[in-house]
């Protein structure tokens, strides 16, 4: 493996530039999408820039209490495992960057990391209120991580594999197959929900409760990155979900309009988690464990028992 | 229901000390004074008969000499009974209506906080409106009070 | 049972409708003309019967005799309410409302306004815009 | 078990103004409310009794910036029946008429807040929009968004053209329209009922023992509204339901208010087409004679009184003032009770107090311990934790030791 490209494949493309920029777009993209379904303004192009340059010239504070190391390396620990996680993604051919068997487990596992660093970091800021998010980043974890695994492996279920490129493959033989995972798709979309935070599962920072949540003690270049890491999470997560539940045209089209089609579904994905964050209000952390569990993870449970007869009757 | 000349008649009728003294300002506004000792059989006698069941406030009185108390109470039939008490400004007691009126308290905390009467039967609580660090002899409301010159 | 998502049509609908919002202090919202904003002081036809200084629930007013049949008016802004009390109480109109709202300073020398009498031209100090949020 | 007082407040995350709520619990269940008030306290009574009665009716407005009308016509009223003024019919029906849209801009307001307090900003984003359309009407009617200072002693100050009133019923269909689909969304949206059923509950026997007034109390059941009980301005004109309900919670009190909306433009509508023409104001005399007067005006969120005594000079005697939301506040303490202790901040959100017309507060005392503990908002979170620790299976032990060891 030649040297220059592949720091040229991390640090700038599809690496940690392309990425970075990725997600700062995601996320102008949410606000605004999530401002015009409320009759808003929303804010300018760069204001996700701005926010990110702003919080980048704070101070950071620690308090004196936090455990100083593990403050200060949950959230590059988060922002690496969320990068990395993209490497593995395939995103406008069925070939991601690099790949082997197994690899949707391990993208998976990376993209649990950051909420694992989330929980960390706020409980080990020592305040009540960090202390009081964490508890329900996992106590949400638990609920939406299983519904989660359990859509986006189904897929992988049908095409017999677990290697991402082989899965995408799959589908452009049998295109038709994709809508079998229809079902999936909606439990993986609501279960992001809760894997990025969002209303109506935006439990571990709903700031009419305990204020900042999790990152309440979070200031500077620290906050940065965790925020930097929520867009990259939303990015790698809109396009693991796109190529697994929605992969049509991965092959056989020209760089630059299969560049564009994942372009588009990645932004139907994001418009679709704006759409729902719109529309709800906020559950209560036992009204939401309630509703992962009685509808979200039996509705994964179908989906994977579909396919795995599917497995079985389909040629 | 009873209406506005009814209740003058009945309690004109039923308290000689009221005789000619129930003024009627307007269609439902009603101004009585009564005897501090009487007040409570005049509220009691109101409630059960004139379909009082509502306190709107208590308004406490500088009266130089004595200190007045008005109970704005009401009914369904919406008639206003101002029902007003003098006691003596040396020695400002009343008696709590908050067993009849439980909304009542905080109005009469509020009486023994601004205009420093003495209110009997009132259910412990926080003093209302003025802060702990008030001092107690300081009583606002009094005409003879006056707010030190705020610095412009 | 209740399906959530109730608002889905009236979302979707309001993504291609022109937002409620303005960016403020790029854009500015006009304010009616019987709006009460910032008072002005017509010296000419002052004949200093201090009715609006009486009147002035914020005590922000104060006229003042500065030569035969000539008065100046000394307006504190930051106290001023913009209640209009002194266009009413004024009987000679000398006294009325402007649109102007965005009176926020961050100094407050620039509130205390001074109409002059008659022969200076009537010079108010305006106000510094409003630091501009990005 | 033994109960334990926790006070919430004067700063808290969940209040928008200082205010003290001293609660005392059992357990997890809520015995009894104290209140400790006052941090807003500006002494306005006071106040009053050194300016001209001109000078009270801009003070008194400003009690608070949603009903400031509310304040001034009460206080107008009183001083007019004192005065012995008739006030023309015109300047009854403008005062009115601004009244009612007072209140429309207070409930979709209100209507906001609920949404937000739930986390649905989707809900208070739409209906301050709608709000806004009200605020620009009165904002072009009398001048300003909030403080619309259109009272005066024997009148109003302005007179309103029959262009505006067009405007005004032109406004008042758009809202109508908007104020049915927020009904239509209350009653289908689960998630909001979620948050809203069975919250803050309050009998309608408690109700009326605590003399729970407004809307709080007509969603328990207590059909009283000043507007028709005891007519004021031109409220004996006009044909109005008053909105009750008999849900008892925070969901009923939702119910009353948008119903109250409707009846709103209804009155509105009403009250432009009867419309009188004529003076809108009399000559006031600056000196009151001596005599009192009370007056009584339906504010958005309840009764409001105001009693002035006149003294023959140009300032009044006495002026008292009873907002709406202090006569609520002792059925704040019946509706808490018996709640969770996890739940309180939802519930002191979702009764919408005016702090600013009245203060407030509350500490909680532990009766059967008989001791006074002063607990911190995060210790009441603890109290949560362990809630959702029984109820939801949610563990938060490891936090309670750590909670516990500082």
């Amino acid at each position: 493996m030649a040297l220059v490209p592949t720091l040229f494949y991390i640090l700038v493309f599809p690496g940690f530039l392309f990425m970075g920029a990725a997600g700062v777009l995601g996320e102008y993209v949410d606000r605004k999408l999530h401002a015009r379904m409320q009759n808003r303004a929303g804010p300018p192009w760069f204001q996700p820039v701005a926010d990110f340059i702003k919080l980048l010239s704070k101070e950071d504070l620690i308090p004196a209490d936090a455990d100083r190391t593990i403050f200060k390396l949950m959230p590059v620990l988060a922002l690496t495992a969320a990068a990395t996680a993209f490497l593995y993604v395939p995103l406008w051919s069925t070939q991601p960057l690099y790949s082997f068997e197994g690899d949707v487990v391990v993208v998976l596992y990376l993209l649990t990391i950051p909420t694992f660093c989330f929980f960390l970091g706020g409980w080990y800021s020592k305040s009540l209120y960090a202390g009081i998010g964490s508890m329900r980043t996992l106590t949400q974890l638990f609920a939406y991580e299983v519904p989660l695994f359990m859509a986006i492996l189904s897929p992988a279920v049908l095409a017999g594999s677990w290697s991402l490129s082989e899965i995408t493959a799959y589908y452009q033989v049998h295109p038709g197959y994709a809508f079998f995972n229809l079902l999936g798709f909606g439990v993986a979309i609501v279960a992001l929900l809760g894997k990025l935070e969002k209303v109506p599962f935006d439990l571990p920072e709903a700031e009419s409760e305990i204020v900042g949540g999790t990152f309440t003690e979070y200031s500077g270049r620290l906050l940065a990155f965790f925020r930097l890491t929520i867009d990259v999470e939303t990015g790698v997560a809109a396009s693991l979900v796109s190529a697994v539940f929605l992969p049509w045209g991965m092959a056989g089209l020209p760089a630059a309009v299969a560049f564009a089609l994942y372009g588009a579904k990645v932004l139907f994905i994001i418009f679709l988690l704006a759409l729902l964050r719109t529309l709800f209000a906020r559950l209560r952390i036992d009204q939401m464990v309630e509703f992962c569990w009685k509808w979200i993870a039996p509705a994964a449970l179908i989906q994977l028992l579909v396919n795995v007869i599917l497995c079985g009757v389909l040629p | 229901m009873v209406n506005t000349a009814e209740m003058k008649q009945s309690l004109e009728g039923k308290f000689d000390f009221l005789a000619g003294k129930v003024a009627v300002q307007r269609e439902r506004r009603v101004f009585v004074e009564v005897p501090a000792d009487r007040f409570r059989e005049v509220l009691e006698f109101s409630m059960k008969e004139l379909g009082i069941d509502w306190i709107s406030t208590l308004t406490g009185l500088d009266e130089k000499e004595t200190l007045a108390v008005v109970y704005h109470v009401s009914g369904a039939h919406g008639i206003v009974l101002n029902i007003k008490i003098r006691v003596p400004r040396d020695n400002p007691v009343i008696h709590s209506v908050t067993d009849l009126f439980p909304a009542c308290a905080n109005y009469e905390r509020e009486l023994d906080d601004l205009l420093g009467f003495v209110v009997e039967g009132l259910p412990p609580g926080n003093r209302y409106p003025l802060d702990d660090n008030w001092p107690k002899d300081q009583k606002p409301l009094r005409k003879d009070w006056k707010p030190a010159k705020a610095a412009s | 049972m209740k399906l959530p998502g109730k608002m889905t049509g009236e979302l979707l609908r309001h993504v291609l409708k022109t937002p409620a919002t303005v960016h403020y202090p790029f854009v500015k919202v006009d304010m009616p003309d019987q709006f009460r904003g910032k008072i002005l002081f017509i010296a000419e036809k002052c004949v200093g019967c201090k009715l609006c200084q009486k009147d002035c629930p914020a005590n922000c007013i104060v006229i003042n005799k500065v030569g035969d049949k000539r008065f100046e008016a000394v307006f504190e802004l930051d106290r001023c309410i913009y209640c209009s009390q002194c266009v009413d109480s004024c009987n000679k109109d000398a006294l009325e409302t402007s649109p102007e709202y965005e009176l926020a300073s961050l100094d407050r020398a620039s509130l205390h306004v001074v109409f002059h009498a008659p022969e200076a031209p009537p010079a108010a100090s305006t106000p510094p815009a409003p630091p501009k949020v990005a | 078990m033994p109960s334990v007082k926790i006070p919430i407040g004067p700063q808290h995350p969940a209040l928008h103004e200082p205010a003290l709520f001293d609660l005392t619990l059992e357990g997890e269940r809520i015995l009894e409310m104290q209140l400790k008030l006052g941090y807003n306290h500006r002494g306005i009574e006071k106040a009053c009794e050194e300016r001209s009665y001109i000078q009270d009716i801009y003070l008194l407005e400003r009690i608070c910036g949603i009903c400031s009308h509310s304040h001034s016509t009460a206080f107008c009223m009183a001083t007019e029946e004192v005065a012995g003024l008739q006030v023309p019919p015109r300047g009854q029906y403008i005062r009115t008429l601004v009244a009612e849209l007072e209140r429309i801009h207070s409930h979709l307001l209100w209507l906001g807040v609920a949404g937000h307090e739930t986390g649905f900003i989707t809900l208070l984003m739409y209906t301050w929009r709608d709000r806004e359309v009200v605020m620009d009407l009165l904002a072009m009617l009398t001048g300003n968004r909030v403080n619309y200072g259109v009272n005066t002693i024997g009148g109003v100050r302005r007179d309103f053209t029959a262009e505006q009133l067009q405007q005004i019923l032109k406004a008042m269909d758009a809202l109508e329209e908007r104020t049915k689909y927020y009904i239509e969304v209350a009653a289908s949206e689960p998630t909001l009922a979620k948050r809203l059923v069975n919250v803050g509950y309050l009998s309608p026997g408690d109700a009326m023992k605590f003399n729970a007034m407004g809307p709080t109390g007509r969603a328990s059941s207590v059909d009283r509204d000043v507007r028709r009980d005891d007519p004021y301005l031109a409220y004996g004109d006009v044909q109005f339901k008053v909105v009750t309900d008999t849900h008892n919670d925070v969901f009923g009190r939702t119910l009353v208010r948008v119903g109250e909306l409707m009846e709103s433009y209804s009155i509105v509508r009403q009250l432009i087409a009867k419309m009188p023409d004529g003076p809108v104001k009399v000559k006031a005399p600056r000196k009151i004679p001596a005599g009192e007067g009370v007056a009584r005006y339906e504010a958005p969120r309840g009764e409001d009184i105001h009693y002035v005594k006149g003294n023959g000079t140009d300032k009044p005697e006495r002026v008292k003032v009873r907002a709406p939301t202090m006569g609520n506040l002792a059925a704040v303490g019946k509706m808490l009770e018996n709640n969770n202790l996890a739940d309180v901040p939802v519930v002191i959100a979702a009764i919408d107090p005016c702090f600013s017309c009245t203060d407030r507060a509350i500490r909680v005392t532990d009766l059967s311990k008989g001791r006074t503990e002063l607990l911190t908002w995060k210790e009441l979170r603890q109290h949560g934790i362990e809630w959702y620790r029984r109820e939801a299976g949610v563990d938060f032990s490891r936090l309670n030791k750590l909670l516990a060891a500082r």
